[in-house]
Formats: C-alpha cells, structure tokens, sequence
C-alpha cells in the first residue's frame, strides 16, 4: 500500500463523491457526498501527515489518462502543507455542507460539482509537472465557476461575478501558462524537477519575465489588489460553504504557486523581485482592510478582508525574499514561516466566518448589516462561533490570528537593521502597513460582529431568526475549535510550517522554532509563550469574576430598559447601522475611498421650506475596478460594436470572408515559395 | 498496369474532378448539379482505385469501393430527395451570375497551380503532378459554395470541397490510411444528414430554402 | 520550575496587580485632586476613587433588555487582560513573571483585546449612545495601531529586540539611548498615543456628560453597580500600566535588576514617585488642554506615527 | 459630590422644579434606571409642593405625588448653605 497509491484512491473517492452527490437522490444526496470527501480528505491528509514526518516526497507517475506527458504527483513537504491545509477546511466546510443543502445548495450540478472542486483542490499541490499542474488548476478553476454560478437564474448579480470570475481567472491561467512555457522551453522535461533544474542556467531578464508573470497569474488567483476585482463579486454570490473554501483553500493555492515558482523553481532571485511582491502585499493589505471597514455586506466585508490578509501572507513573502537575496537565510526562514502560519491561520477563521456568515444568510434571509442585529440572542452558538472567529481574525492574543502577526512583526523588527538602505526603508513601511491593517480590521469586524449580532434586530427577518440545524453549526464549531487550539498550542502549527520551510529553503538551516510550550527565535531575542499566556488569561479572568462576585452585596441583577436619556420609546431604528458605523474611519480615509454621496430631500407641496423626507445614502465603490478595469471594458464594448457591422447576417458574406482568406494565403504561399 | 496507362488513368481521374467542379458552376438546375457530383465521386473513386491497385495496397481499394459508394451514390440520391420534395429548389439564381463565376473559377485553377508549384517540385511522382488538379477543385467547390443562394446548392459546395480535399488526399500520401478515411467519409456524411434535416426545417419554417430569408435571423 | 519558584512567581505578579489595581486608582484620586486644586476647587480627597469603588461594588447590578453575555463579560475581560498585561511588564524589578515571554507586542495586544470587547459591549445595549462611542473609540484605535506598533518598533529597533525587560535592562545598561534621537522621538509619540489609548484629554474628556462629545464614557454608559466597578478599576490599571511603561521607557532608574527584597521596596517606591510625577503633569496640562474636534484626530494620530517612524529611521541610521 | 453622566452611575437624582405632563415618563424612566440603594432630593419649593405653578394646566403635581422623595429642600430658590446641609446630611459627612 504504497502511500503513492493512497493519494490515488483519495482522489477515486472524491470523483466517487462527485458521481454520488449527482445520482443519489435529493434528501440523502449531500450526506453521500459527505461521507465521500471525508474520506478522501483523510487519506490525503494521512500521506501529507507522512511526507512531513519523514521528509521525503511521495510521488507517483502513470502514463495513463492525460495523452503525451501522463499524471505525475509528487507531494513534497510544502505540497504536503498545503493539502492539510484544503482539508482542515473542506471536512467542516462539508459538514456545514450537509445541513446547508436544504437550503441553498441543493441542486444536482452544484452537489456533484462541490465534491470535486474539493478533490481537484487537494490534488494541485501535489501536481509535479506542467501538463498536471495547468490541468488541475483549470479543473479547479471550471468547477468553482460553476459552483459560484450555481444560483444564476435566480440572482443577475451572480451572473456578472460569474464573468468576472471566469474572465479573470483565465487571465491569470493564461499568465501562468506562459510562465510554464517558457520554464519549460529551457528544460528537456516539463517536470518540475527537470524546470528547477534548468531554471538557474536561464537568463536574469528571462528569469524575472517568469516570475512576474507567474506573480501575476498567482496574484490573481490569491486576490492581490489589482487583480482583487473578482473576490468580492464572486464569493458574496457563491453558497457559503464554496465561499469559506474558496476564501480559505483556494486562495491558499495561489499563494503555494509564488512559493513554487519564486522559491523553488527560481531559487530565489534578485531584490527587487521580492520588494515588488512585498509592496504589492501592503498595498493589497491596506485596501483590503479599508474596504472591509467600510462594507455593508457581510460576504463582501469578508472577501475584502482576504485581499488583507493575503495581502499580509504577501508581505511576510516578500520580506523572506529579499532577506534571502541580501544574505540572511535564517530571516528569510523565519519570514517564510510567519507568511505560511497567517497563512494557515486565515484559512481556518475566514472559513468559519463564512460558515456562520451563511448560517446567518439562511437563518436571517439576508447578509447586509444594516438589516441584521440581536442575533447573539436569537442564534446563540453561531452568535458565539462568530464572535470567537472575529476575534482570531482581529489577532487578539489567545487565538491564532495572534501567533500569525507577531511572527510576522518579529521577521519585520529583527529586518530592520540589517544596514541594507532599501530593506531599512521598506521595513517600517511594511510594519505601519502591518500596523493600519491590524487596526482597520478591528474596525471592520467589531462593526461586523457589534451591528450584526448584538443590539436590536433591525429586520423582520433578523427578528424571526432562529438557530440553524446542528450539522451547520458543528461544522463551524470545528474550525472554531481548530482556531483556539491553534492559538493555544500553536507548537503543532509552526513546527509542520518549520518543515515545510525546511524543504524549501534547505539550506538555511533553520531549527525548529519549538521550544516546549513556547517560541524561541533562533538566534534572535525574541520568544512567546502563547499556552503561559492563555492559561494566565484564563486564570486572570476567573479571578476578576471571583472578585465581582464577592464584593457585590447583592448578588441579584435587575433587567431594566436599557437609558435612552429617559426617552419613552427606545426602537431598533435608533442604533447605529453598519453605514453610520463605519463613517468616521470613512470620513478620515475620505480622499482615499471617495464615496459617492447622494441626498435626495422630498419638500411638502406647499412650501420649499417643509422637508416631507430625505434619503441619504453613501456608497464607497471599488477604486481599482472603476480606474482599471471599467475603461478597458469600455473599449472592448466599443470594438465589438465596431466589429458588428462585419456580421450582416447573409450566409455569403462570411463564406466569401473564408474563401478570400483563403485565397489569400495562397497567393502569399505562391509568391513566396 | 503499365505506368503510363496508370498516369493517364490518374491523369483523367484528376481531371473528370477538377472538370465536375466547375461543372456546378456552369450548369443552373440543381438537379444537374447533383449528377454532376455523383460523376465527381466515381471519378474520385476511380483514382483512389488505380493507386491502390499500382501500389498492390488492398486498404485503398476498400477505401475506394466505400468512396464509390458513399460519394458516388449514397450522397446523391439523399440529395435528390431533399430536391425532390421541393419543386422550387430547382432553377438557381447564384450570387454571382455564370458568366463571372466561370472566370473567377479559372482565375482560382490559375491560383492553385501556382500555389502548389512547389509541392510538385518536391514530388515529381505521377500522383504529385496532379495535386494542383485537387488544390483547384478545392478552391472552385469553395467559390460554389459561397456563391450559391439555394441550401442544397450549399451542400453540394461542401462536397465539392470535401471531394477536392480527399482527392489531394489520395493523389499527395498515395492513399490516406483507412481510419482516416473513414472518420472523413464519416463527417460527410454526418454534414449531409443534417444539412437535410436544416433544409427540410428551412423548407417548413420559412418556406422556402433561398439563404436571403436567413438574414432576417440577426439581431 | 520547582515549585519553590513557581509560587514565588505566583506571589509576586499577584502584588505586582495588586499594586498596578490600588495604585491605578489613587493615581486618578491624585490627578482629580492636581486638576481641582489648580481650578481653585477643594477637590474630593486622593482616595475617594478608591471608595467609589467600593460603593460600586455594593450598588445593585443592572442588565439592559437586550443585552446577551458580552455586556458583563466586557468588564471582567478588560481587567483580566490589563492584569494579565501589568504582571508581564517589568514595573518595579526587570524579571517580572513570564518574563520569557514578555513582549511589548504582547502588552499591546492585550490592551487592544480588552478595548475591543468593551467597544463590542457598547453596541449590546442597543442604544445610539453605545454604537456611537463605539464607532469612535475603532476609529481611534485603527488610527493610534501604527503609531504604537511603529513605537514599539522604534524601542526595540535599538536594542534588536521587543523583549520589554531586555529593552529595559539596555536602557540601564547604557543611559546614552535615553538622550539618542530614536528614543526621543519614539517617546514623544508614545506619550500621544498613550493619551489617546487611556481616553484623556485632548482626545476624549473622561470627565464629560454631554453624551454626543463622548467617546470613552459613551460605551460604559449602560454598566451599574459591581460591572461599572470593573470598568472603572479596568480604565484605571490601564492608565497605570501605560504610564509605567512610558515612564520605565523615559527614565528606568530604580526598576530592581535583582529580586533582593531591598531591591523591591526601591524598585516600588522609584514607581511610585515618577507615576506621580507623571500623572501630576498630566492633569497639569489637562487643566489648560481643550478637547480636540473629532476629525481633527487624525492629523494628532498622524503627527504620531511620522514621528515614530523618524524614531525607526534614526535608530537605524544612529545605530 | 459628583455629576455623572447617566442614572446607571448615579446614586441620588437631585429633581428641581414641578412635574410636568410630558417629563412624567422621563422621570419614571430615570428612576427605574438608577440602581438600588438610591436617593431622590427634591431641590425648591417647585419640586416640594409645585410652588407658584401649582394648578397649572400643564403640571401633574409635584415630585413626591410622582416618586417617593427622601429628601426635600424648600426655598423659592433655595440659599446654598440648606442645599449643602441637606446634602451632608444623606452623606452624614
């Protein structure tokens, strides 16, 4: 029982689910799907457990199947990272899935398409040569349209994410390919071992072309700023147990393709490569976290906080880069694991954020937080399982969210003075980028969570609201779960992270991080103790409550209306909503975000001075989709018009398009040859 | 078969595809043309035979017995019934009038042969000199089938075409292996099918099977 | 950790609170009695915070309608994490307990868990009040992040690492970083976000009642009796801990390097006084200190962080 | 002696002047709101006994018709030192 043929089986299953989840019958049909995954989701895991244990890849060829090159898989640690990482999502996203198909998901294509989106998603970072790599990737790619586009008769608006989606994603297939080729075109193999191998002879001009495209095809794929445009549009539209595995895993895997092509295939490179990938990283980190703050939809809010946090994961990749590139491989060691730990973390949080975002969307019947409120008390554990992931995501210390920065602020501090003028720059700007995204994302999420679930419901929706079934709330449970341990006793993270590092840079020599309960940095001042530091936490609060209670006298506690300056009627409408929320930090990044502002005041009919209504209403668009992308999308529009008096629609007229085209060439063929 | 019996047997073969070709454009009635078309495939089919025959190879005789029969004759009479059904299918007017088009086919024969000038240097085989002969053939059933208003008329230029090809198919690799054949006859006779099926709907939906009604289909 | 150890480590972080808790709220007692001496007031006597308190804890609780367990679960968790946050920060002796793990990024976030679910308990009541304070004290908090984190980054960039007592204990090896630019400017700007953090003027008047100038007060409006204890006794650790920072930062004499008892009551009484100090200077100024308009935070907040950041970049270039 | 912000804080509410229609429920609602044990201090003639305006169309009656008043200081106005002796005598400074 090779374990080679484990990862086959796995993969058999996961089609066994996609075939299940379309013939069964509508009532049993996720829980068979279910079952399916969950098993090739554990055997996965279980050769992934075993590549990182032992260190040496597992790989497995067979000529069958795709024409010309034939499958090769090899899962090497970093693989092996990244497939444990899609199934710590995909098993609770797929338990979240079960209760979740009543309602939203439970049309025959989306329940086969789901189980092998998740299936193709374990299998990439595994994939070992071009010809597998491009066509998993595009696999990935079809079924996550398909599954964003599953409710498309019903809603325009997942219609126009599917296009985005579909068109940007292609885009940066396209780039990646082409880095692929021309990897390829220097090396007598298309595996990856032949393309690293070949890649170092190529020259630098060749080599930095290569890795800004993959950077481009990859950045996409992960959401970084500019090519960010089709995050939100299409993971507010997808069913919510797609969106947490597409925020969590699938934006995991354009990260893994940088680390491929920019650590291992390229071997590193010059500075500037890197300064590139950490300047795109801030500015994907501080757009991010200032839409998230200023979003009203709650899916949106949470496709706006991945850009961030990818853009954070991108920050910490350049930092490890350019580190390397000037000489200091421990650093670039260290930064690496802090890039892969946020990295990790973020999967986790975010997918429980979008699982309860979608209990939320069933329970309430809507996502925007202007309608919701007072959920905490109608859903108590989704209420609580959200509060807890919003917390890990603001990094409050006990959670994961926490480890993630400070390794990162580490990396960044012991950069700092390394007498090198361009990372001395680079370095503070990066940790006051680090610092406004810690605060933006705060913002964002108390809003989210306080205007979401506490307060007055402001809906009849929200007011009707009840838990939903177990299944949801046990799938977002696991991951929750999965974010406390992971703060608590993150030893397990950083130390699979460590070996993964490990097997990419080998030669920096870095030790493990793990010393017992806490984190010592190698050869650097610098260590957290994150159990100690939870346990005092713990006993710390224990004893504050001790202490409220023995010093009340009374120990009863009145419930009375809450002060409204003793004004007699206290309504939902007199809280703030997410939009008033969020408006001083609005009113402060004003120049940045350039809301558009409309007031429409209604006067009586008899005189102008009696105001009968006024609607105000404020909505921040998308910057980098109204300068970048609107324009080339007008020209496109205008060219098509243009090109349209080519189609009169007569039959002749495009045989004679053809025969003269043909003609054509002839005559080129004659007065040439 | 002595070798110059056998080139003048391609020779005329060659030529009898080349001559159908613009046959079609010459003459106006569709059903004429059809005929035209059956002469085309034995023509073709006959050439296929002879170099099977020079080269002992049994395939391309199976080949050509099934060209005969597909192209020959099963085409055809699927084609006339579609005539046969719809009387004013008959009289063609063509786009261009016979006059031009017969000057445009010569002008195209010109092309051809100057184009595949160097193909026949590189094989001055019996078979490699006639290759022009399948290049213009193709070229003229090509100018047929963007001249024709009538939809039949318009399968009948695909088959031109389709003829010109398998005929520098036969004459360039001395016989294409069988699959291929095979998978082409296959696809003609699919493009027949249901070009009948769309002229027979032409026929019911809009009355008639002139091409002009199908530009009201644009938006 | 033999268990002799573990429980002196035990004993001394709990006096460590206790002191930080006790000393918190005289400090507000003195600071009120600075400002009303300086109006001309009599002012309430030094330790009547300290009775306040007491009297709070008495008061019968009192729970808003609406409200789920974040509201008394905001108080408790904002003094755990300042206790948690004053037991890790070397105030009187530099191997204050977990001092492993003791990071000034540690301290920071801390404070910010407890900040965060009081802004979150703010908006539980369901009133306009609480949303709005809450609305404001992020907005503040966003702003005041870079200004910290790039502080920190400045404090530590010159002794190559966060660790708070080995920042401290390079301090009092060497008193020349105290006067280098770095730590000047570096101080400068954690005094302003510290103003900001605690909630005193000029950013936000503790002492204010008309509801629609609050930021601070806005979001414990709806807290009574033992919950409003905590609050209070919370802000005033939180005031303590920040001045002891800054003042352990700015002049750390007297912090106890060893744990001889001698070195203890010194390292004590040494705090004692530069709080005092402190904090006397504070409400000094707070007594001809307006507050400033909402909006223009941001260029205070801003004026912060560019002179944090000078601090990294002479640090860096000083080295 | 200390003005807080909101009847959560507070231990005694200090009322002045007669009870009108509309502040009826705004009193209520501020006692309500204020934690036990707490003090009510009718400050003026107005709030005592409804002073000049007693019999107005407007005033429901004084503050102790309203709410139990613990302590009440006459005056139309009131002179300081009463204010300042009635309050001493709730702390029993």
């Amino acid at each position: 029982m090779t374990a080679g043929s484990l990862v086959v089986i796995g993969a058999a299953l996961g089609a066994g689910a996609g075939i299940a989840g379309a013939a069964m019958p509508k009532r049993s049909r996720a829980a068979a799907a279910a079952v399916l995954i969950w098993a090739a989701c554990a055997l996965e895991a279980t050769t992934a457990v075993r590549v990182l244990a032992t260190g040496h890849d597992v790989a497995l060829h067979t000529g069958k199947l795709l024409p010309f090159t034939g499958i090769n898989l090899v899962l090497t640690p970093l693989g092996a990272l990244f497939v444990l990482l899609v199934a710590l999502v995909a098993v609770p996203a797929t338990l979240f899935g079960i209760g979740y198909a009543r309602h939203a998901m439970d049309s025959r294509s989306a329940a086969s398409a789901y189980p092998v989106f998740v299936t193709v998603m374990l299998l990439v970072p595994a994939a070992a040569s071009v010809a597998t790599f491009m066509v998993l990737w595009e696999l990935m790619a079809l079924v996550s349209l398909a599954l964003v586009l599953v409710d498309h008769s019903r809603r325009a608006a997942a219609r126009s994410a599917g296009t985005w989606y579909a068109v940007l994603t292609h885009v940066g297939a396209a780039a990646i390919l082409t880095a692929f080729l021309i990897l390829a075109a220097h090396s007598h193999g298309q595996t990856f071992s032949d393309l690293e191998l070949h890649a170092r002879a190529m020259a630098p001009d060749l080599r930095a072309l290569v890795f800004l495209l993959a950077l481009v095809g990859f950045g996409s794929k992960a959401g970084a700023v500019p090519f960010h445009v089709w995050l939100p549009k299409a993971h507010a539209e997808a069913p919510s147990p797609v969106s947490a595995l597409m925020s969590g895993a699938m934006v995991a895997l354009g990260i893994y393709g940088v680390v491929l092509v920019g650590d291992v295939l390229l071997g590193g490179g010059p500075m500037w490569w890197w300064l590139v990938v950490l300047v795109l990283g801030a500015a994907s980190a501080l757009y991010g976290s200032l839409h998230a703050a200023n979003n009203q939809d709650l899916k949106r809010l949470l496709a706006y906080s991945t850009t961030d946090n990818i853009g954070l994961v991108l920050l910490a990749l350049g930092a490890s880069g350019v580190f390397n590139a000037i000489g200091h491989p421990r650093l670039g060691a260290l930064s690496l694991v802090a890039a892969l730990v946020i990295l990790l973390n973020h999967a986790l949080f975010k997918g429980a954020l979008f699982l309860t975002t979608g209990s939320v969307q069933v329970a309430a019947g809507t996502r925007d937080l202007d309608d919701l409120g007072g959920l905490l008390r109608r859903m108590p554990q989704t209420g609580a399982l959200f509060l807890v992931a919003a917390a890990s995501i603001c990094a409050l210390p006990p959670l994961n969210g926490f480890v993630g920065e400070w390794l990162l602020f580490q990396s960044l501090l012991h950069g700092a003075h390394l007498g090198n003028t361009a990372g001395d720059i680079a370095i503070p700007i990066a940790v006051a980028a680090l610092a406004l995204t810690a605060g933006l994302t705060v913002a964002a999420f108390v809003k989210a969570a306080g205007i979401g679930f506490l307060g007055r419901p402001r809906s009849t929706g929200a007011e009707a609201a009840t838990e939903v079934p177990a299944t949801m709330r046990a799938g977002a449970g696991l991951l929750v779960a999965s974010c406390v341990v992971a703060g608590v006793v993150p030893m397990v993270v950083v130390s699979s992270v460590g070996r993964a590092v490990r097997a990419v840079l080998p030669h920096t020599g870095a030790r493990s991080l793990v010393r017992g309960v806490n984190l010592q940095l190698v050869g650097m001042k610098g260590a957290l103790a994150p159990t100690i530091l939870a346990l005092a936490m713990t006993v710390a609060v224990v004893a504050a409550v001790a202490l409220r209670r023995v010093a009340s006298r009374r120990p009863a506690s009145r419930v009375s209306e809450a002060w409204g300056c003793g004004r007699e009627l206290v309504t939902a409408r007199m809280q703030y909503t997410a939009t008033s929320f969020a408006e001083p930090v609005q009113r402060v990044f004003d120049d940045v975000l350039r809301p558009v502002r409309d007031l429409d005041v209604s006067h009586v009919a008899e005189s102008r001075y009696m105001v009968e209504s006024a609607t105000y209403r404020l909505t921040v668009e998308d910057r980098v989709e109204l300068t970048l992308y609107l324009p080339v999308i007008r020209a496109v529009r205008r060219w098509g018009q243009a090109a349209r008096r080519l189609q009169p629609g007569s039959v002749h007229r495009y045989l004679i398009y053809g025969l003269t085209a043909l003609v054509v060439t002839l005559v080129a063929v004659a007065v040439l040859a | 078969m002595t070798s110059s019996t056998y080139a003048s047997l391609l020779g005329l073969g060659a030529a009898v595809v080349l001559l159908c070709a613009v046959m079609t454009l010459w003459r106006r009635s569709v059903g004429a043309i059809v005929k035209v078309l059956a002469v085309q495939g034995v023509a073709l089919a006959g050439v296929a035979l002879s170099i099977g025959i020079d080269h002992h190879d049994a395939t391309l005789a199976v080949v050509a017995v099934l060209v005969l029969a597909a192209k020959g004759v099963v085409v055809p009479t699927l084609i006339t019934r579609v005539v046969r059904h719809d009387p004013a299918s008959r009289e063609t007017q063509p786009l261009v009038n016979v006059p031009a088009s017969l000057v445009a086919a010569g002008a195209l024969i010109f092309l051809a042969f100057a184009a595949s000038r160097s193909v026949t240097a590189l094989a001055p085989t019996a078979t490699g000199r006639l290759i022009p002969y399948g290049v213009a053939a193709m070229l003229v059933g090509f100018f047929a089938l963007a001249t024709r208003r009538k939809a039949v008329s318009q399968i009948v230029g695909i088959l031109l075409v389709d003829n010109g090809i398998a005929l520098v198919a036969f004459l360039a690799t001395a016989g294409v292996p069988l699959i291929v054949e095979l998978g082409a006859s296959l696809d003609v006779l699919l493009a027949v099918v249901v070009l009948q099926v769309l002229a027979t709907q032409m026929r019911l939906r809009l009355g008639s099977l002139d091409l002009d009604q199908l530009s009201e289909l644009r938006d | 950790m033999s268990a002799a150890h573990a429980a002196g480590v035990v004993g001394a972080s709990a006096v460590q609170v206790i002191a930080v808790a006790a000393g918190g709220l005289v400090l507000l007692g003195f600071m009120r009695k600075v400002r009303a001496r300086l109006e001309g007031r009599v002012g309430a006597p030094i330790l009547q915070s300290l009775r306040d308190v007491r009297k709070l804890f008495r008061k019968e609780r009192i729970r808003p309608d609406v409200a789920t367990w974040i509201f008394p679960a905001a108080p408790v968790v904002l003094v755990a994490t300042v206790a948690v946050a004053a037991v890790m920060t070397p105030l009187i002796t530099t191997q204050p307990a977990m001092s492993g793990g003791s990071d000034l990024f540690v301290v920071v976030y801390l404070l910010l868990a407890g900040s965060t679910l009081l802004a979150l308990a703010g908006m539980d009541a369901g009133t306009a009040f609480g949303g709005m304070g809450s609305s404001r004290a992020v907005m503040i908090g966003a702003l005041a992040e870079p200004a910290l984190l790039v502080t920190i980054l400045a404090l530590s960039v010159t002794t190559h690492s966060s660790n708070f007592p080995a920042i401290v204990r390079a301090t009092l090896a060497n008193p020349g970083l105290i006067a280098s630019p770095a730590r000047l400017f570096a101080v400068a700007a954690l005094l302003i976000v510290i103003v900001a953090e605690s909630g005193r003027l000029p950013v936000d008047n503790p002492s204010t009642h008309l509801e629609l100038t609050m930021i601070h007060e806005a979001m414990i409006l709806e807290y009574a009796g033992p919950d409003l204890a905590m609050v209070t006794l919370g802000e005033a650790m939180r005031l303590a801990l920040l001045l002891g920072i800054f003042v352990n930062l700015v002049l750390p004499w007297g912090v106890a390097t060893s744990t001889t008892a001698l070195g203890l009551v010194v390292g004590l009484g040494a705090l004692v006084a530069k709080i005092a100090v402190l904090g006397g200077a504070l409400a000094f100024f707070e007594v001809f200190m307006a507050k400033l308009r909402l909006f223009r935070l941001p260029e205070l907040m801003a004026g912060a962080f560019v002179m944090a950041l000078l601090g990294v970049v002479s640090g860096l270039v000083v080295k | 002696m200390r003005l807080v912000a909101s009847p959560r804080h507070a231990d005694g509410l200090l009322v002045t002047g007669p009870v009108t229609r509309n502040m009826v429920g705004p009193l209520i609602k501020t006692l309500e709101a204020t934690p036990h044990p707490r003090v009510v201090i009718a400050v003026g003639d107005c709030a005592c006994d409804c002073g000049v305006f007693r019999g107005g169309y407007g005033v429901v009656g004084a503050v102790g018709d309203v709410i139990g008043v613990d302590v009440s200081i006459p005056g139309c106005p009131p002179d300081p030192t009463t204010i300042v002796e009635a309050l001493r005598g709730i702390t029993g400074r």
